[in-house]
């Protein structure tokens, strides 16, 4: 590995997709060939209503530096309605996050249909420019952890 | 602690090629619960699985890692084997280094370390993971085709011939769909209602058929093998008993004015009506919007002159609720408008029409009685112009991005009929490609050519502008010639994109079945599983799922009675054990679980609990497993936290965030 | 990178377009009311970007044919949009050299009484660096 | 209601009739048009290159002015009105012409496209509404047949412009209807006239002109509306049918009785 590699900044990526639309969408760029950095790691998850901003908090305090939620595209959820709860639960929980210092750019959440290869695609790579742009994320620090 | 096995695969090259995987393999041994780990090329083969097989029971595996393809191509396979070697198959946990990593990355060193990460994140999530087991659900001996065209026309025969019960919801008022507008059908030039119309006759008699026409689903509940679906049967004004398909109504009936759908709004029809002849049922309808009688309250001679007494004016909407174990969605197509495409100046003359408006002017039950004519002033023809992919093969949102695929040979078709019936008219094609992919059809498409003279020239068009004396100038490329072309016609036919029926957005939605941005309806595999939605239950049948011309749907609408048959046979369904479940310690009733469940899986209970020592009676969410389909959106709605989804728990996937963050 | 490659970049990046997305259907020079003018067509110009032959066209006359009218923009169904290719190669044509298609001598021979300066604004633009 | 107006070189010149008749009537239909204090030549041509700068500033002026102003920006002339409107898209939605404009412009506040931009035609059919126009109309042009020239720059690129329909256009059409007049449609109405082309290649725009004017006569045309200088020029030095063309402001003014009033300015 070369030195200018170690002093390049990588940042670190989670993605949470749900098994119907987004990680299919993901299998889907894998199987077309459509490449995407390796900075983004996927978890598999049921449904984006599954995703519990505890979740994302606590990616954040593990040294995070973007986290992205993919589910079906609205109406079009595989269990009806879970993308809708998960759209509200983000869009407090982001206002929030804004709040305590983590940039608004470092979470987002898009709808990938399954066959939406090419738009997962895109999609990472955007969001990995923007992270990589914000540079290294402030660790969060859960106060309930620290000896007082 | 658990013991686990982590197995990695070089899935030949597809894997190896781009990640080390004895690297993976080696790491995995420092990741705390690993006691076996091992390559192999083909994990998924016989030998793969014996291997599996061997590490369990010699050294007493509790858990596996499997670093392979995608979870949703081979987590059964790998749960399978397990189960056979003694291991709960829900404690096998999948790290998807193929779709996710090694075939989207080219550098090594980054592929292997991102498989690494993965492969952590799996084990961290087996350590946590506890055996489960499936419950079972009974299977409802029926199926529901909903769209009656052709599609649905050969699945509900298939189903029916197989034994099972088959309800047909078709939304016109009669079965027939697109095929039933066709004037001859390619490569082999038979007459569209000569072969269409003994299987309508077919369906009708068909004892295990059912056919709801002039009807429309309305709510879809419930799961694979017990969906409950309300279908509303729309007030047709005429009993279905007791009318006698005479027709005379029809011929009596004033308003005669409206346009008819299925002459392509080329001609006109009765208020009430059937929409062609061969209909079937052969029982008419009265179009509440266009009947003098509902419009004013005055008229009425419909009644009068049925001898049936079958005329109703008092009918209502109707909703019946049935049960079914299987739906195949056969909602078919229509064609896109035109109206961003003016420049072919289809607003702007009669002359110009669609393919299937032609269709409508070649068929002698169509409004021309089959006399190739201007629709302007009545005049033959002598030029004819057909212009190609209009609004197919799109990258702007005027059109489609895909082929429509049924174009080039429909319009060698129409050519050479037209050559054929009225040879002193010229016919010129242009085209982009000619694609004829399909048994005979590229030789159908060069007799067009060759024996029929029919003049291919490779360009599009730019323009059609009409002349004022009628005629249509058009403005062309032809790009062999290096030309520009003005070529004057009295006719111009428009190949227009396909696309899925409207409503499949509507039907999907209540299916939860996944639609792509096209509102073609995806395949559970685009290879493997062309007839499947991923949502259990739901099959696909014909341009639903993806432009296909006669044959192919034909073809598909069998794989997916197939399918549906395979389902129907059975009599019991394992369910999915990844189901919710709360805590009864840390509930506390606030009903919030039960409010967002989209299943009505959640109901409260008093039960007595006892919370470290103090015993008392408590209201306490519990979880249907029977109903619940897992989403998780009850965990996150929980502000106790008492509910918890297994297979998915809070706990593995902090567990896996850990893991990629660490 | 060499030069004609080089220009061929510029084009794309001053264009914006991608020929690539090009499917040969013609629909451009099926378009074009200059067509006739043209020695090398709307068509043909996308597959000389993309051969990197950009040295013919600046060459062309049709650089200085093409009316910026649209149609081709309008129309093209694969967003390649012809007529910001044969804008780009003129502008690089006009930047590089100098190669003025309209001296100033010559203006007051071409108007008349009736010219509006909205032709010659035009015109001066679209010829000119 | 009273608008920002941009009027552009040549209706301070050749053409002041279309100036002065747009003036007079959007009086006599309640609106007011506002002279941008020291606007500058838009350029004629909207300036295709995405590296392209220093071109769009003169527009980029007049779209903050209008903005300053709190006011639509209105023009007649159809290249004015081509130009100002999409070098608004672009500081509306390209983030790199957009900073690089700022740049030069040195702004107290960036301009980012907040300025609404309309042809004088766009505000007869969506503010003051051909139905109310109709009404105000005092001498309609009865008997009339008009055909509707377009032109290109009104037109395309149809999703930017957002004027109408790019193929089938009907705005003209609507306007001779609620002058009083008869619209005649003929296919050539969104064809180029030749543009700027007419001064080098008059050949070329003869030949196009002739097309125009061919077919619109054919279809039964009396005369023939353009909204563009260029047009207006080049098919009357073309003119081999001796078709009138003028421009649609001098038959609105007519239409509200206006037109002497004008004429003897």
């Amino acid at each position: 590995m070369s030195i200018e590699k170690n002093e390049e900044f990588r940042p670190k990526i989670v993605a949470f997709c749900c098994n119907w639309c987004s990680y299919a969408g993901a299998d889907l760029a894998g199987s077309s060939r459509m490449t995407y950095s390796a900075d983004v790691k996927i978890i598999r998850v049921p449904c984006s209503c599954r995703v519990n901003p505890m979740f994302i908090l606590r990616a954040f305090e593990r040294g995070a530096d973007g986290v992205i939620m993919c589910g079906c595209h609205p109406g079009d959820c595989h269990y009806t309605s879970g993308n809708y709860y998960a759209r509200r639960r983000m869009t407090l929980l982001f206002s929030m996050l804004d709040y305590i210092g983590v940039e608004s750019g470092r979470t987002r959440v898009e709808w990938v249909s399954a066959a939406e290869g090419a738009k997962f695609s895109e999609t990472m790579h955007e969001f990995v420019d923007k992270i990589t742009s914000l540079g290294k994320n402030v660790r969060l620090e859960d106060l309930r952890c620290r000896n007082l | 602690m658990q013991r686990i096995g982590v197995f990695v695969c070089h899935c030949g090259t597809n894997i190896a090629a781009t990640v080390d995987v004895k690297k993976v393999a080696e790491m995995a041994l420092h990741e705390p619960g690993v006691v076996h780990a091992e390559d192999y090329a083909y994990m998924c083969s016989e030998a793969g699985q014996e291997l599996i097989h061997k590490a369990i029971k010699e050294k007493h595996l509790t858990g596996l890692v499997v670093c392979s393809c995608s979870p949703r191509m081979h987590e059964t396979t790998f749960r399978n084997a397990a189960e056979k070697a003694g291991l709960n198959p829900y404690m096998v946990e999948i790290a998807n280094i193929r779709e996710h990593c090694s075939w989207i990355h080219k550098d090594i060193e980054e592929a292997t370390e991102k498989a690494v990460i993965l492969m952590r994140a799996a084990i961290a999530k087996v350590n946590l993971d506890a055996p489960l087991k499936p419950g079972e659900s009974h299977v409802t001996k029926r199926a529901l085709v909903i769209g009656g065209g052709i599609a649905g026309i050969q699945t509900a025969l298939d189903i029916a011939e197989a034994g099972y019960p088959v309800d047909i919801v078709e939304k016109t008022p009669s079965i027939g769909g697109r095929m039933s507008q066709l004037d001859k059908t390619f490569p082999t030039l038979d007459c569209s209602s000569c072969i269409l119309t003994p299987k309508m006759g077919e369906v009708n008699a068909h004892p295990n058929i059912n056919i709801y026409t002039y009807s429309e689903v309305e709510s879809v509940s419930g799961f694979v093998g017990d969906f409950t679906v309300e279908i509303r049967r729309k007030a047709r004004s005429v009993d279905m008993d007791k009318c006698t398909g005479c027709g005379v109504c029809q011929d009596k009936c004033p308003s005669k004015k409206t346009p008819s759908e299925f002459n392509r709004g080329l001609g006109t029809r009765s208020a009430i009506y059937t929409p062609f002849a061969q209909a079937v049922p052969n029982v008419p309808v009265i179009d509440r919007d266009a009947c003098i009688k509902f419009k004013t309250g005055k008229c009425g001679i419909c009644s009068k002159v049925c001898l049936a007494g079958a005329i109703d004016y008092d009918q209502t909407d109707e909703i019946v609720t049935e049960k079914y174990g299987a739906i195949v969605v056969a909602t078919g197509f229509d064609m896109i408008k035109l109206d961003k495409y003016d420049e072919y100046a289809y607003s702007q003359s009669k002359d110009v029409i669609t393919s299937l408006e032609l269709e409508r002017i070649m068929n002698a039950a169509g409004p021309t009685g089959g006399h190739l004519e201007r629709l302007s002033d009545g005049k033959a023809p002598k030029e004819i112009v057909f212009i190609q992919c209009v609004g197919s093969r799109c990258a702007d949102d005027r059109g489609k991005s895909y082929c429509s695929k049924v174009c080039c040979m429909y319009t060698a078709k129409h050519a050479m009929l037209i050559r054929d019936k009225y040879p002193d008219v010229n016919v010129t094609v242009f085209y982009i490609d000619v694609r004829t992919p399909g048994k005979n059809f590229d030789e159908f498409y060069r007799r067009a050519v060759e024996e029929y003279g029919v003049n291919y020239i490779k360009g599009q068009v730019g323009k059609v502008i009409p002349q004022p004396d009628g005629k249509l100038l058009v403005q062309g490329a032809d790009l062999l010639d290096n030309k520009q072309i003005l070529k004057e016609a009295d006719m111009v036919v428009l190949a227009a994109a396909i696309e899925p029926n409207p409503d499949v957005r509507k039907i999907a939605t209540m299916l939860t079945a996944s639609i792509d941005t096209n509102n073609f309806l995806t395949e559970a595999h685009a290879k493997l599983r062309p007839v499947e939605s991923p949502t259990a239950g739901i099959f696909l049948s014909g341009v639903c799922q993806g432009p296909k011309d006669i044959p192919e749907t034909v073809s598909q609408a069998g794989a997916a009675a197939v399918k549906a048959i395979g389902l129907l046979a059975k009599d019991k369904l394992l369910t999915n054990p990844c189901t919710a479940q709360s805590d009864e310690l840390l509930c506390n009733g606030c009903s919030q679980c039960a409010n967002v469940c989209p299943y009505g899986a959640i109901t409260y209970e008093n039960k007595e609990v006892n919370d470290h020592g103090i015993r008392e009676i408590r209201r306490l969410a519990v979880v249907n497993d029977a109903l619940c389909q897992g989403c998780g959106a009850c965990t996150v709605t929980c502000p106790s936290g008492a509910m918890d989804l297994q297979g998915f728990s809070n706990r593995q996937i902090l567990a896996e965030v850990d893991a990629i963050c660490r | 990178m060499k030069t004609e490659q080089k220009r061929a970049e510029m084009i794309k990046e001053i264009s914006g377009v991608n020929p690539l997305k090009c499917m040969k259907c013609g629909k451009c020079s099926a378009s074009c009311p200059s067509y006739n003018e043209m020695d090398i067509k709307p068509h043909q110009f996308v597959s000389y970007v993309i051969n990197e032959d950009i040295e013919s066209l600046a060459e062309s006359k049709s650089l200085w044919k093409c009316l910026s009218c649209f149609a081709c923009v309008e129309r093209c169904p694969r967003d390649v949009k012809p007529g910001k290719l044969i804008d780009a190669a003129r502008q690089i044509v006009v930047r590089e050299r100098g190669r003025n298609y309209l001296l100033a001598d010559e203006i007051p021979e071409l108007v008349d009484p009736d010219t509006p300066q909205q032709l010659l604004v035009s015109a001066l633009r679209r010829y000119r660096r | 209601m009273k608008y920002s107006y941009f009027p552009g070189c040549t209706l301070k010149n050749k053409a002041v009739d279309l100036d002065h008749y747009a003036r007079v009537s959007a009086e006599a239909l309640g609106f007011e048009l506002e002279e941008i204090s020291e606007w500058q030549c838009c350029g004629g041509v909207y300036p295709l290159g995405t590296d392209e700068i220093a071109t769009k500033l003169a527009s980029v002026r007049a779209l903050n002015d209008a903005k300053e102003h709190g006011q639509d920006l209105v023009t007649v002339c159809s290249a004015c009105h081509h130009v100002i409107k999409r070098v608004n898209d672009d500081m509306k939605n390209v983030d790199d012409i957009r900073t690089r404009a700022n740049n030069y412009m040195k702004l107290d506040e960036p301009y980012e496209g907040e300025t609404t931009v309309l042809h004088y035609l766009e505000v007869l059919r969506d503010k003051v509404g051909f139905d109310e126009l109709k009404k105000k109309v005092t001498n309609p042009l009865k008997g009339k047949k008009i055909g509707a020239y377009y032109g290109c720059l009104l037109l395309r690129p149809g999703k930017l412009m957002a004027f109408d329909d790019p193929e089938n256009p009907t705005i003209m059409e609507d306007f001779i209807r609620a002058i009083g007049a008869e619209p005649v449609i003929y296919p050539y109405r969104n064809e180029c006239c030749g543009g700027y082309i007419s001064l080098k290649e008059e050949d070329m725009s003869r030949e196009m002109c002739r097309k125009i004017e061919e077919s619109a006569a054919g279809f039964g045309a009396d005369m023939l509306i353009t909204a563009c200088p260029l047009c207006m020029y080049n098919l009357n030095k073309n003119n081999g049918d001796n078709l009138p063309v003028c421009y649609f402001t001098e038959l609105l003014a007519e239409a509200l009785g206006l037109k002497e009033e004008v004429d003897e300015q």
